[in-house]
C-alpha cells in the first residue's frame, strides 16, 4: 500500500514537473501575449494540481494535507481571475491579439 | 441573514482547520477575530451596497467541479501538444459567446471556468456576452457547443 | 525525488524570468511574474513537505494570497496611469 | 542564488522603472525561498508579506507620483562606483574575519544563543523560539522597531498627508468596480485574507508569524478592497481618523504592557508578573505586545497607502 502511494505520488510529481516545463516553454515560444497566457494557464492549473496532489500523498500529517489543500484551492480560485484581469486590461490598453492570416482575411 | 450565517460558518471552519491548537484562549481569540471580520464585512457591504451570496450553494456543484476537472485535464493535454509542435499548431481566434446565467456569481463562475481550461480565456464581459480568446479552432468549437454554459446554468436552480 | 521536482520548478522559474526581462510588453512581464509567484508557492510547498513541517505551508499560503493582490495592484496602477496620460493628452 | 544575481543585475540595467518594480517582486519571492531553505521561516514569511506584497504596492504609489522613466543621472558614475566597490571590498574583507559557515566554535553559538534555544521552552513556554526572542528577551528592540514604524508613518503623513483636510472637490478615485469578475471573487476572498492575517497574528507563538507579518497581511486585504472598490469606500469602512488613532494605540499598548509590568513590581516588559505562573505571564505578555505591533503595522501601512492615493487625487485636481 505504501509503495503504491509512493509510486502514485511520484507519477503525479513528475507529470506536474513536466507540464510546468512545457508551460514555460510555451511562455517562451508563443508569438504574442494572449497565446502566452494560454501557456501560463497550463502551469497554473494541471501542473500545480498534480504537484500539490503528489505532495499531499507524501505529507506526514493531516494538518499538512489540509493546508496543502487550502493552497490548491486558493491557487485554483485566484489564478483564472488574475489571468482574466491581465487579458482584460491588456485588451483595453489596445494590445491587439495576434491572429492567423487567414483569420484576418475572414473577419 | 443567510449570507451572514454562511460567512460565519466558512470563517469558523477556516480558523479551525488552520489553527490546529484548540485551547480555550486561542478559540476565544478566534471567535473575536471572526466577530471583527463580520463587522468589517458588514461595513463594506454598507459602503458598496452589494449584498449577494458569494458562494453557489447547490448539490450539483461537486458534480460540476468534477466535470470541470476532466475538461481541464483534456484541454491541458491539447495545449501541451500544441506547445511542443510550435507555432504551426496554433490559430488564435477571438469570438463572442452568450451566457445564459441570471446571477452575477454564476456568470463569474462560467467566465472563470472558461479561463481555467487552458486554450480558452475570457477577455471581457459585457452584460451577458463574453468575449473569448481561443488558442485554436477546436477550443472555439468546444466553447460554442455550450455544454459548459448549460452545466453552470443548472447550478442556479 | 524532491530534488528533481525542485529543479524542474527552478527551470520553469528561470524561463519565466527570462520572459520577464525580455518583455516585450508590460503585460508579458506581469504574466511572467505571476508564473514565478505560483512556482514559488509550489517550491515552498515542496520544501515544507521535505522538511516535514506543516507550519511552513503557511508561507506558501501567504504567497498565494499576496501574489494575487500584487498582480491586481499592478494592473490597477497601470490602468490608472493610462487614464491620467489620456487626460494630459486631451489638455 | 543564480536567479537572485540575475534579477539583481537586471534591476540595475533596466531603465523602465515599472519593470524594475515588477522584478523586485521576483527578487523578494526568490530570496524568501532562499530563507526557507535556510530554515529561517519567520524571516521568509516577513519577506513574503512585506517584500512581495506591500513594498510593490507602495513603490507603485511612489511611481504614480513621479515619472515612470528613470532620469539619466547628470553627474558621472565613476565616483559612486568607487564608493560602492570600496564598501563592498571592505565588507568582503570583514567577512574573512568571520568564523566559517556553521563552525560550531564561532562566538554566536556561545553567547546568548544556547540559552535562547535551550531554555526558552521552560522560561517562556512558547514553541517558536523566534517569537520568544523577539517578544521577550529582546522586547526593548521590538518596541524600538515598532516606534520606528510609527515614526515612519508619521513622517509620510507629514510629508504627504494633510491632517484632517480633505480636498473640497473630490475627484473620484478610479476603481475597478466595473470589473465584474474581480468584484465577485475579491468579495469572497477579502474576509478570508483578513481572518488569515488574524490567524498569523495569534499563532505567532506556535508557527511562523506575529505582529509584523499579520499587520501587513491584514493591511493588504484592506488595500485590495481599496483597489477594487475605490479608495473612498475603503476610507468609509475604516476612516482615516480611526487609523491615526490605532497607529498610536498600538505603540501605547506595547509600552503600556511594559508600564503595567513595572507597576506590578517587575522589570519593564518583564512579563513574569502578569499572571501567577511566570510562563503564563510570558505568554500573555507576548500576545499583547504582538497585538500592539500588529495594530501599529496595519494602521501605518494603511495610512501610508491612503496618503499616497489622496495626494494623487489632490494633484490631479490641481492640474486641472
Amino acid at each position: 500500500m505504501d509503495i503504491f502511494l509512493n509510486v502514485l505520488s511520484w507519477i503525479c510529481l513528475l507529470a506536474g514537473g513536466f507540464l510546468g516545463i512545457t508551460g514555460a516553454v510555451g511562455l517562451f515560444r508563443f508569438p504574442d501575449f494572449f497565446t502566452r497566457l494560454h501557456a501560463a494557464s497550463v502551469t497554473d492549473t494541471l501542473s500545480t494540481f498534480l504537484i500539490i496532489i503528489g505532495l499531499m500523498l507524501q505529507a506526514n500529517s493531516l494538518m499538512m494535507i489540509i493546508k496543502l489543500l487550502l493552497v490548491l484551492l486558493i491557487i485554483a480560485y485566484t489564478s483564472p481571475t488574475s489571468a482574466h484581469s491581465l487579458a482584460k486590461s491588456a485588451l483595453h490598453s489596445g494590445l491587439k491579439p495576434f491572429l492567423k492570416d487567414k483569420e484576418n482575411q475572414n473577419s | 441573514m443567510k449570507q451572514l450565517l454562511s460567512l460565519t460558518v466558512i470563517l469558523a471552519v477556516f480558523w479551525l482547520v488552520n489553527s490546529g491548537h484548540y485551547t480555550p484562549l486561542l478559540l476565544g481569540l478566534g471567535a473575536i477575530s471572526i466577530g471583527l471580520i463580520l463587522y468589517l464585512s458588514r461595513r463594506m457591504e454598507h459602503v458598496d451596497g452589494e449584498v449577494e451570496p458569494s458562494i453557489v450553494m447547490s448539490i450539483h456543484l461537486p458534480f460540476y467541479l468534477f466535470w470541470l476537472l476532466v475538461e481541464i485535464i483534456k484541454s491541458n493535454l491539447d495545449v501541451v501538444t500544441r506547445v511542443w509542435k510550435g507555432e504551426a499548431a496554433i490559430s488564435p481566434t477571438v469570438f463572442k459567446v452568450k451566457a445564459s446565467q441570471k446571477s452575477d456569481v454564476c456568470r463569474v463562475l462560467y467566465a472563470n471556468s472558461i479561463t481555467m481550461t487552458p486554450g480558452t480565456i475570457t477577455l471581457d464581459i459585457d452584460g451577458d456576452t463574453f468575449e473569448v480568446h481561443a488558442l485554436s479552432e477546436e477550443g472555439k468549437e468546444g466553447v460554442l457547443t455550450g455544454e459548459m454554459d448549460k452545466r453552470v446554468s443548472k447550478l442556479e436552480r | 525525488m524532491f530534488t528533481i521536482i525542485s529543479i524542474s520548478i527552478l527551470v520553469v522559474m528561470i524561463i519565466a524570468l527570462i520572459r520577464a526581462i525580455l518583455g516585450p510588453t508590460l503585460y508579458d512581464r506581469i504574466l511572467a511574474v505571476n508564473v514565478v509567484g505560483t512556482k514559488t508557492v509550489l517550491l515552498l510547498s515542496v520544501l515544507s513537505v521535505t522538511a516535514g513541517r506543516g507550519d511552513m505551508v503557511d508561507i506558501a499560503l501567504v504567497y498565494a494570497l499576496i501574489n494575487f493582490i500584487s498582480v491586481i495592484a499592478v494592473l490597477r496602477f497601470f490602468e490608472y496611469n493610462k487614464e491620467q496620460q489620456a487626460d494630459v493628452e486631451q489638455q | 542564488m543564480g536567479i537572485l544575481v540575475v534579477t539583481g543585475l537586471s534591476i540595475v540595467f533596466i531603465r523602465d522603472l515599472f519593470a524594475v518594480v515588477i522584478l523586485f517582486g521576483i527578487y523578494s519571492l526568490v530570496s524568501a525561498s532562499f530563507f526557507v531553505n535556510l530554515d529561517a521561516v519567520d524571516v521568509a514569511l516577513t519577506e513574503a508579506a512585506v517584500g512581495a506584497g506591500i513594498s510593490t504596492v507602495l513603490m507603485l504609489g511612489t511611481l504614480a507620483l513621479t515619472s515612470r522613466r528613470e532620469k539619466k543621472s547628470s553627474h558621472g558614475s565613476t565616483l559612486p562606483l568607487m564608493v560602492v566597490v570600496v564598501t563592498g571590498g571592505a565588507l568582503i574583507y570583514a567577512t574573512l574575519d568571520m568564523p566559517y559557515f556553521s563552525d560550531p566554535s564561532d562566538p554566536i553559538h556561545h553567547h546568548v544563543a544556547p540559552r535562547y534555544i535551550q531554555q526558552s521552552g521552560e522560561e517562556i513556554g512558547v514553541p517558536n523560539i523566534v517569537t520568544s526572542v523577539l517578544g521577550s528577551y529582546r522586547g526593548f528592540d521590538t518596541l524600538g522597531e515598532t516606534v520606528v514604524i510609527f515614526a515612519a508613518g508619521l513622517g509620510v503623513l507629514s510629508l504627504l498627508g494633510r491632517f484632517g483636510k480633505r480636498p473640497e472637490i473630490a475627484l473620484p478615485s478610479p476603481s475597478m468596480s466595473h470589473h465584474l469578475i474581480l468584484r465577485v471573487i475579491a468579495k469572497a476572498l477579502i474576509p478570508l485574507i483578513l481572518l488569515y492575517g488574524l490567524y498569523i497574528q495569534f499563532h505567532g507563538d506556535y508557527g511562523p508569524g506575529g505582529g509584523f507579518q499579520a499587520g501587513v497581511i491584514f493591511a493588504a486585504a484592506i488595500i485590495l478592497y481599496a483597489i477594487i472598490f475605490s479608495t473612498e469606500s475603503a476610507q468609509k469602512v475604516i476612516s482615516p481618523f480611526v487609523i491615526h488613532l490605532l497607529m498610536s494605540a498600538g505603540v501605547l499598548l506595547f509600552a503600556g504592557v511594559g508600564v503595567v509590568t513595572m507597576l506590578l513590581g517587575g522589570n519593564f516588559l518583564g512579563y513574569n508578573v502578569l499572571a501567577h505562573d511566570p510562563v503564563h505571564g510570558q505568554h500573555y505578555g507576548i500576545l499583547l505586545i504582538e497585538l500592539g505591533v500588529g495594530i501599529t503595522v496595519t494602521s501605518v501601512m494603511l495610512s501610508i497607502f491612503f496618503d499616497f492615493s489622496d495626494r494623487k487625487r489632490i494633484r490631479s485636481i490641481e492640474e486641472q
